[in-house]
């Protein structure tokens, strides 16, 4: 709790409203009257040790420096000390005002993160099936058609996360080297199989793709088998057990291409 | 003083064998949850059913197989038969029709696999799709735990007015993370 | 003699509860399957509540999200993860934290104010959040663009055990304007 010198060692700030707080509390300066040119001092050194490593969180982080930069030079301005009841406003009041209420959200997240461990102890069961009760079948479903079902899939595709996919551009070769010991397994498994049921795992066009881009490589190692029977007919994939190496990684070739 | 130690751990069996829910769970299984020898654990159970009808309880303990499972009784059958009806409804929640599309397109499927697409528990939803008999358990997965696949029924088929499985219209062309940013407005999905 | 009846109704309660398992059931349900007045309900849950107490059940009754639940007892945590996986729930990031935290104090709103409380993109957070069904698009603000407005579900309230959004606690006091005077004196900046 008591360390000696200001933020460096603390990289996992939320934005730059939580490490400017992080600086003020630390210091334990008054947030009513911030010594700008101390914080942003602190900021900026905080700052150029985050640019190295964290380049593309920095974005906000910048704006948040300009904005005390800019804090800080309006603060220069000369003015009268007898200058009590004038109406120019302090520039530093839109940040107070915007630290105070991040901070009271901050407090309340950790509330609210208190509250779900609390929950997370509970346990209750799942639903009983009732069925045995009903005395007729279940009312049949009305006014439902198949474009129900797409556009419920759909909604759950806008609802996944971006980070799923900005992480496979990024780990492409990881991907593929576990796509290929997904796909391995499967077919380890189950010997042989319909080439459709093999990428139906797939949830996404990329790893669709990288699916594909595997089995290839399966065949040209000679690993698995591909037949045919009539052109147009669902390919069988069968798998000839070759791959002594447990692990082998086709995927390697990959990584250049 | 053993005895009463043990008897400390009958709440604990009690919450134990609720969440486990109908699966129940055996004799050696709960003596590894409570770390108590497997013969303990019988007398544990038979204290627990023993405090259970004393206090008239709602719920009863069970023996079936080998496995330990707890259920209401049977003269509370009325009520359960009046909570089907109330839940009888005539549409499907869009957490039950999510979970049917999974099904239907990624089938055969885990509760596990579902649940991470879907990214919240759909318990409640799998019961109203298997209540529905719009899916049914289809199999075990090769996998630690066997757990059950699902996949849809003859009854999906007929309720969705699909010949067969094929029958399926594709899905639109998969909204990549990209897309998922660009388009935020709900774009008109083409119809036949 | 009526007060006896009621009572007689406590076991068949918990039995229906027993039965809803994670899906609860609401005052209103409940006094349709047991056919008491509502207000009853409320009664017997307290009467149920008392005897799960009083007889050391490892079961309890909560109400959450508007129904009432049975669940098991924060102290036997460790015996029930000894029983089941990890669960799907992963815990949420600091970010997507404080941004569940302003979609749950300033509902509805807009990701534009959300970012400018945080000071920063909450696009990803925001992702996190829908997908996990903590929040869901709840309208459109009536301004240029129509931005989506963002406001809490169901499952936010049972996630973090709340009866409603009343139950939410209170937000820190937040320092009043009064006290910027007090600092009048040692700053030679003029205050507004």
């Amino acid at each position: 709790m008591d360390e000696p010198d200001y933020a460096i060692q603390l990289p996992h700030f939320t934005g730059p409203l939580d490490l400017l707080l992080h600086l003020i509390r630390k210091q334990e300066m008054d947030i009513h009257d911030i010594p700008i040119a101390e914080v942003t001092h602190q900021y900026m050194a905080y700052l150029s040790t985050m640019q190295e490593t964290y380049l593309e969180v920095a974005s906000d982080f910048v704006v948040m420096a300009a904005t005390l930069l800019s804090i800080k030079s309006r603060m220069l301005l000369p003015q009268k000390a007898t200058d009590v009841d004038t109406t120019e406003e302090d520039p530093r009041t839109d940040l107070v005002k915007q630290l105070l209420e991040y901070e009271q959200i901050k407090v309340s997240a950790e509330v609210l993160r208190e509250r779900a461990m609390e929950r997370a102890l509970l346990f209750t069961r799942q639903p009983m099936d009732l069925s045995p009760y009903a005395s007729v079948g279940p009312t049949p479903l009305v006014a439902v058609s198949v474009w129900n079902l797409v556009d419920a899939f759909r909604a759950i595709y806008r609802r996944l996360p971006k980070e799923t996919t900005a992480a496979e551009i990024r780990t492409a070769v990881l991907r593929m080297e576990d796509v290929s010991r997904n796909l391995l397994e499967r077919l380890r498994r189950y010997g042989r199989c319909f080439f459709f049921d093999l990428l139906q795992s797939a949830n996404t066009r990329s790893e669709l793709v990288a699916t594909f881009l595997v089995l290839l490589e399966l065949m040209k190692d000679q690993i698995v088998q591909c037949i045919q029977p009539h052109p147009l007919s669902d390919i069988e994939v069968i798998y000839t057990e070759k791959d002594v190496v447990s692990e082998s990684m086709p995927a390697e070739h990959h990584d250049k291409g | 003083m053993r005895q009463v130690m043990l008897l400390q751990i009958v709440p604990a069996l009690e919450a134990v064998l609720f969440a486990a829910g109908t699966d129940g769970l055996s004799t050696q299984e709960l003596a590894g949850i409570l770390q108590v020898p497997p013969h303990e654990v019988v007398a544990l159970c038979d204290e627990l059913r023993q405090h259970l009808s004393t206090r008239e309880s709602g719920i009863q303990l069970l023996e079936v197989a080998g496995v330990w499972q707890l259920s209401t009784r049977a003269e509370h059958a009325h009520y359960l038969h009046r909570m089907t009806e109330s839940s009888t409804s005539t549409t499907l929640s869009p957490a039950a029709l999510e979970t049917l599309a999974i099904v239907a397109y990624r089938q055969p499927i885990t509760r596990s696999k579902i649940e991470s697409i879907r990214g919240v528990h759909s318990d409640r939803a799998l019961q109203t799709l298997l209540y529905r008999q719009l899916i049914a358990e289809v199999g075990r997965e090769n996998a630690p735990g066997r757990p059950i696949l699902y996949g849809t029924t003859d009854h999906f088929l007929q309720t969705f007015g699909l010949l067969s499985l094929a029958d399926l219209p594709e899905l639109p062309e998969e909204p990549q993370a990209e897309k998922l940013v660009l388009f935020e407005q709900e774009s008109a999905l083409p119809r036949d």
